[in-house]
């Protein structure tokens, strides 16, 4: 379960991926070429540190929108990302019929969620209950922020975990916003995972900037689900840098500074000195990297942009899943 | 040939079902030990356990969400939705979910689940235990919805709601459960979702109803014939998607169309059959189409008295089909 | 905040006028004159310590259908209660529209519940968000199962109470069942006031066959709401002595053994032969109570048995406020 | 008379009426210091302070649910549900408790609240910011629901809304926030909740429409009169109850019907609406009842060419016009 070298620094470069392709989201939106982005930025430690301690490809994922380094890792490419930002066909999680960052990758064992929050924390429930059925070694794991946990649905779903003992990390983002919406007009405890003790199930809360810490308590969730000890769940604490999405004006509800002070702990400022310090990395690597990842953007946006849109009969399938098209 | 009840065959449909695929499960409140608070499911517990036949949290918006979930795996769950009165909790999941996963991940995931809820009045039950939502459901496109209105459709449809890839609403006339009998074949059968069934020839008026007013329709089809006037009544049984060319069909053949149901009248499924005649048979109609159903009131009355002048029967659908007849 | 010896008597004179009252309920129904019961009986000392903790008429309960005794400390009357077995006019809660033991009584400021478990508990949060608003010296008590607390409903509920701080009380009557469905089906916690740790409010757990006891902690819960510290869950532990209802056979979910154990610490002997053996009453008191509630419900059922069915024309009004009559 | 915005006549109305009635408060998501997601409560919470513009907890269940127990004591919520995606949490309570409250309680309850919501489509939402589910709600006694198509309307219905002692569903037309200007008078006016409205009169078609769809029928209307067609519109603006006299007097003077919404056409709202002019009506038609609506997939997609192919549109609605005119 301990980390190599190669993992800490693949984790960075998956952290540092997902956040140039993030960032060149909301450049794309200020030159008008896509019509909405939902950024992630300030949450890929905790991502990166809890798909790294899933069986990828094996354990199942219901993510939510934020979840760009999340799906990244599981190997959502950066082409599909922009095609999906800019609603071109070929895009895997919904054809162009969902708007950007709802994700679903059904290779990646990555199940397809919806805007209304924490639906899929029961759909999590649900799989995890269906592999104890049919007694697999897998776990799932489900995302949500903090706010949402406001909703019945979470409950419900934490709730069935718990009294059935199932396979599920019911992961909890909480980068302190709900859209405008601080986290103590959500909920009267300190952290989501306060929330586990009502329902009788370990809850933990972790430093989400730091992605080998969130690894460390996923990969013990995780191997504790294997092992038929049932869930956790794990609040990640961290900060949303960006407004909610490109509609949002966060200016209207929290202060400049308080924001810059975050963006000083941006996580991947943190995460570079901490290898650069550890000699892990080298300016150039980090330079190497950089330069990587630009490429990769560049070819996704040149990709998706010469991508054609959707045929107008595309709009008309699949209803039910006799007219799902194997092409 | 054997003569059951309807809710022998609809239980001998889910034992037949889960015999035949070990995927099949039922959830739902007191499915289990209890057999069900109207025994559709007495026996299955013990055939085949715990695992199969669960009695969920007292939560209906989790059974179907973890049905999703679990059908989103490959499971084959069918939901018990203890009176269809109490299905709302589970609405978001049923439509913002169940119903639109197909087409939002362009295929990538379907849910195959069956949600069985008894529904209807004039058993007693007050605003809570006498409901009749189908129309809340038969507008909702990645849905299907199934009413039987005998044992034969009732087992032969269930069978191919288990089957089907899509969600299907089931929903049971629970005043028929003992009260209906009828011949069912022994061994393998279904009958497919979508087409309507015409379950009495007739060349006047043509009545179209489901579940418990089928039943009384052909009652009162049966009276009226001795004054001479020739019914042709059409069973609906797939409410959604509508089976249009059936309704016209029998519209063109008698120019009188009477629709039938216990839900309130406006805004009911009668809406959809009368507007569907309005556009399809506008040159076959020789008199107005004309709805018989449940007063525009929020729900059956407990009182005795209340009750029955809500619930339409056989002697009011008499009345109604003599008037159309003179018209 | 003691209680007085004539307090202590008169609580269990409340407690014996409801099982006598909700004994003949059953009664009428084997005779066939009512066709549903739905019981409290094992319940008593619970809801009867509770209301006295109130202040009875200003403050306000959301209950549920179990509240038998609750309502008759309320003011509700045996004559009231039957007329609503029979589905008689002049029954308050309804106007006969509403299943028996579907609680309103506006003089009492308790307020009208439906079938759909939990939410009440909604209700609850809103009326004491608006006594709060209105700086009011009021509270709530809301009763609930402990099945019922699986309902997202509910969590919902108590979250927004223990946000705003709401006065309001949180009674869950632990009966142990579901209908057939144990606690251990329902939860992973051992009791619901556990649920209160993860919401950030306390949660108490109470011997609910001791009425002194809940009006205790009922009372302390009560004083702390008022003086603006918020809201409590409290956990009332009994046992449902009867089946669910009378339409449940509870031979098929529990033994025979088990029920016959509760009925040896039936609440209304303990404490009855608590009072006696505390010399608060005689045997000839006791024997005057028995008469004088033989005496209230012969003459409820007589006078309900005699009170005229609603008449049809008052079930098609009020569906809007606009359609209230005031006779 | 002030030319203004139809967010700024919503915005104005509640102002107006929380000066006027210090029980008016607004409660939901995102509503206090950011002002709603579409800024229709801007300003408010500085005027009326945290107490009476109340950012909820991210549960649309509870908004209602708390709503409805404030309505209850006697507070009049307005409560915001952010998309009317989103309302399916609250469904429940909406369906079992607000809408039936009254006739339940034969009265003595009333739930005098109003719940806003934006709805529909063309503003690359996709599946789940572009929903327009009245038909979902215009079919349930005990609820009004209001739809309003310009800003004069819009400011009179909601404060008629705010003063209506029912329950108010208020789907607002969030593409034509900023798009529909109009003129509104200075003072103190209201509009009737109930009665339809001949935006426009005409002699060879009716075209009956609410929300977006009126204010691209009147669009239309204006195109085809070029060519010599003399349209009706019909601004339906109070779904439910039906304003039936006021659709079947334009289709006496017209002879034929077309009705446009953006929800799926089959069990859309109007189906209703050609149910009713099938049934009353049925000697002044010239032509079958036509329905230009959305088409019957599960959401409007994401994706611009898409979206267009989903969305009725002035052109769409002119060829509809045209080839019934031609009938
Ligand atoms: C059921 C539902 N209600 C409202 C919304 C609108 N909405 C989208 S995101 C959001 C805030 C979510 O906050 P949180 O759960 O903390 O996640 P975050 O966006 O902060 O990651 C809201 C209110 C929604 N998508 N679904
Ligand atoms: C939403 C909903 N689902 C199902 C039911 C059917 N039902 C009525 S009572 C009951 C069990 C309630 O158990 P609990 O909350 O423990 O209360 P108790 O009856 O034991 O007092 C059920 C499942 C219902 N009334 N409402
Ligand atoms: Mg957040
Ligand atoms: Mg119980």
């Amino acid at each position: 379960m301990e980390l190599t070298k190669e993992q800490r620094i693949e984790m960075y470069w998956m952290m540092l991926l997902a956040r140039r392709l993030d960032e060149r989201a909301w450049v794309l939106h200020r030159q008008g070429k896509i019509a909405f982005h939902i950024s992630g930025i300030g949450q890929e430690a905790a991502q990166v540190g809890a798909a790294f301690a899933l069986n990828r490809g094996e354990d199942w994922v219901t993510p939510y929108y934020r979840d760009l380094a999340l799906m990244i890792c599981l190997g959502y490419t950066p082409r599909e990302f922009v095609l999906s930002l800019m609603g071109k066909q070929g895009e895997p999680s919904s054809g162009g019929r969902q708007m950007p960052s709802h994700w679903s990758l059904r290779r990646a064992n990555a199940v397809s969620h919806s805007a209304p929050v924490a639906t899929q924390a029961c759909h999590a429930a649900g799989i995890a209950l269906a592999m104890k059925m049919q007694k697999k070694d897998q776990v799932v794991l489900t995302t949500i922020g903090e706010g949402s946990t406001s909703q019945g649905e979470w409950y419900e779903a934490v709730n069935w975990a718990a009294v059935h003992q199932l396979p599920v990390i019911f992961l909890v983002e909480n980068n302190q916003y709900a859209i405008s919406v601080p986290q103590e007009k959500q909920m009267a405890v300190r952290s989501s995972a306060d929330k586990a003790c009502g329902l009788g199930l370990e809850g933990l809360t972790v430093d989400g900037t730091d992605p080998y810490k969130v690894y460390e308590v996923v990969a013990r969730a995780a191997e504790k689900a294997r092992s038929g000890n049932g869930p956790t769940v794990i609040e990640a604490r961290m900060y949303r840098i960006t407004p909610h999405s490109s509609d949002d004006d966060d200016r209207t509800y929290r202060s400049r500074e308080e924001v810059e002070e975050h963006k000083q702990r941006d996580p991947i400022l943190v995460v570079r000195s901490r290898l650069e310090q550890e000699g892990l990395l080298t300016p150039e690597q980090v330079e190497g990297m950089e330069a990587r990842a630009r490429e990769m953007v560049d070819d996704a946006v040149q990709f998706a942009t010469q991508a054609p849109y959707p045929n107008v009969e595309e709009g008309t399938y699949p209803v039910y899943a006799e007219e799902v098209r194997h092409d | 040939m054997t003569e059951m009840t309807l809710i022998e065959a609809i239980r001998q449909a889910m034992d037949e079902e889960m015999a035949r695929d070990p995927n099949v499960f039922i959830v739902g409140e007191d499915v289990g030990i209890r057999g069900g608070v109207f025994r559709a499911t007495v026996g299955l517990f013990d055939k085949y356990g715990a695992d199969r036949v669960i009695d969920s949290p007292l939560a209906e918006l989790s059974i179907v969400g973890v049905g999703i979930g679990a059908a989103l795996y490959g499971m084959k769950p069918i939901c018990e939705i203890q009176f269809s009165d109490f299905i709302y909790p589970a609405y978001n999941q049923i439509i913002s979910e169940a119903a639109k996963m197909c087409y939002r991940s362009n295929g990538e995931w379907t849910v195959p689940m069956v949600i069985r809820a008894p529904y209807g009045g004039g058993i007693g039950g007050g605003l809570y235990h006498s409901q009749s939502p189908e129309a809340m459901f038969a507008q909702v496109p990645g849905l299907k919805v199934v009413i039987p209105s005998n044992p034969y459709d009732a087992k032969g449809l269930l069978k191919s709601a288990v089957r089907d890839p899509n969600p299907v609403i089931f929903f049971e006339p629970k005043k028929g459960y003992r009260l209906i009998k009828g011949e069912v074949p022994e061994g393998e059968f279904t009958v497919p979702i979508g087409p309507a069934r015409i379950s009495r020839a007739g060349t006047d008026v043509s009545v179209f109803a489901y579940g418990m007013m089928h039943y009384y329709a052909l009652q009162a089809a049966e009276k009226v014939a001795a004054e001479g006037i020739s019914v042709e009544v059409v069973d609906l049984r797939t409410l959604y998607p509508v089976d249009r060319e059936t309704i016209l069909a029998s519209v063109q053949r008698t120019g009188k169309a009477l629709i039938v149901h216990e839900a309130n009248l406006t805004g009911g499924y009668g809406a959809e059959v009368a507007a569907t005649i309005a556009e399809g048979a506008f040159t076959d109609l020789d008199a107005p189409v004309r709805r018989l159903c449940g007063p525009d009131v929020p729900g059956v009355p407990f009182s005795h008295p209340l009750q029955d002048w809500f619930m339409p029967n056989p002697e009011k659908i008499s009345s109604a089909i003599r008037e159309l007849a003179r018209y």
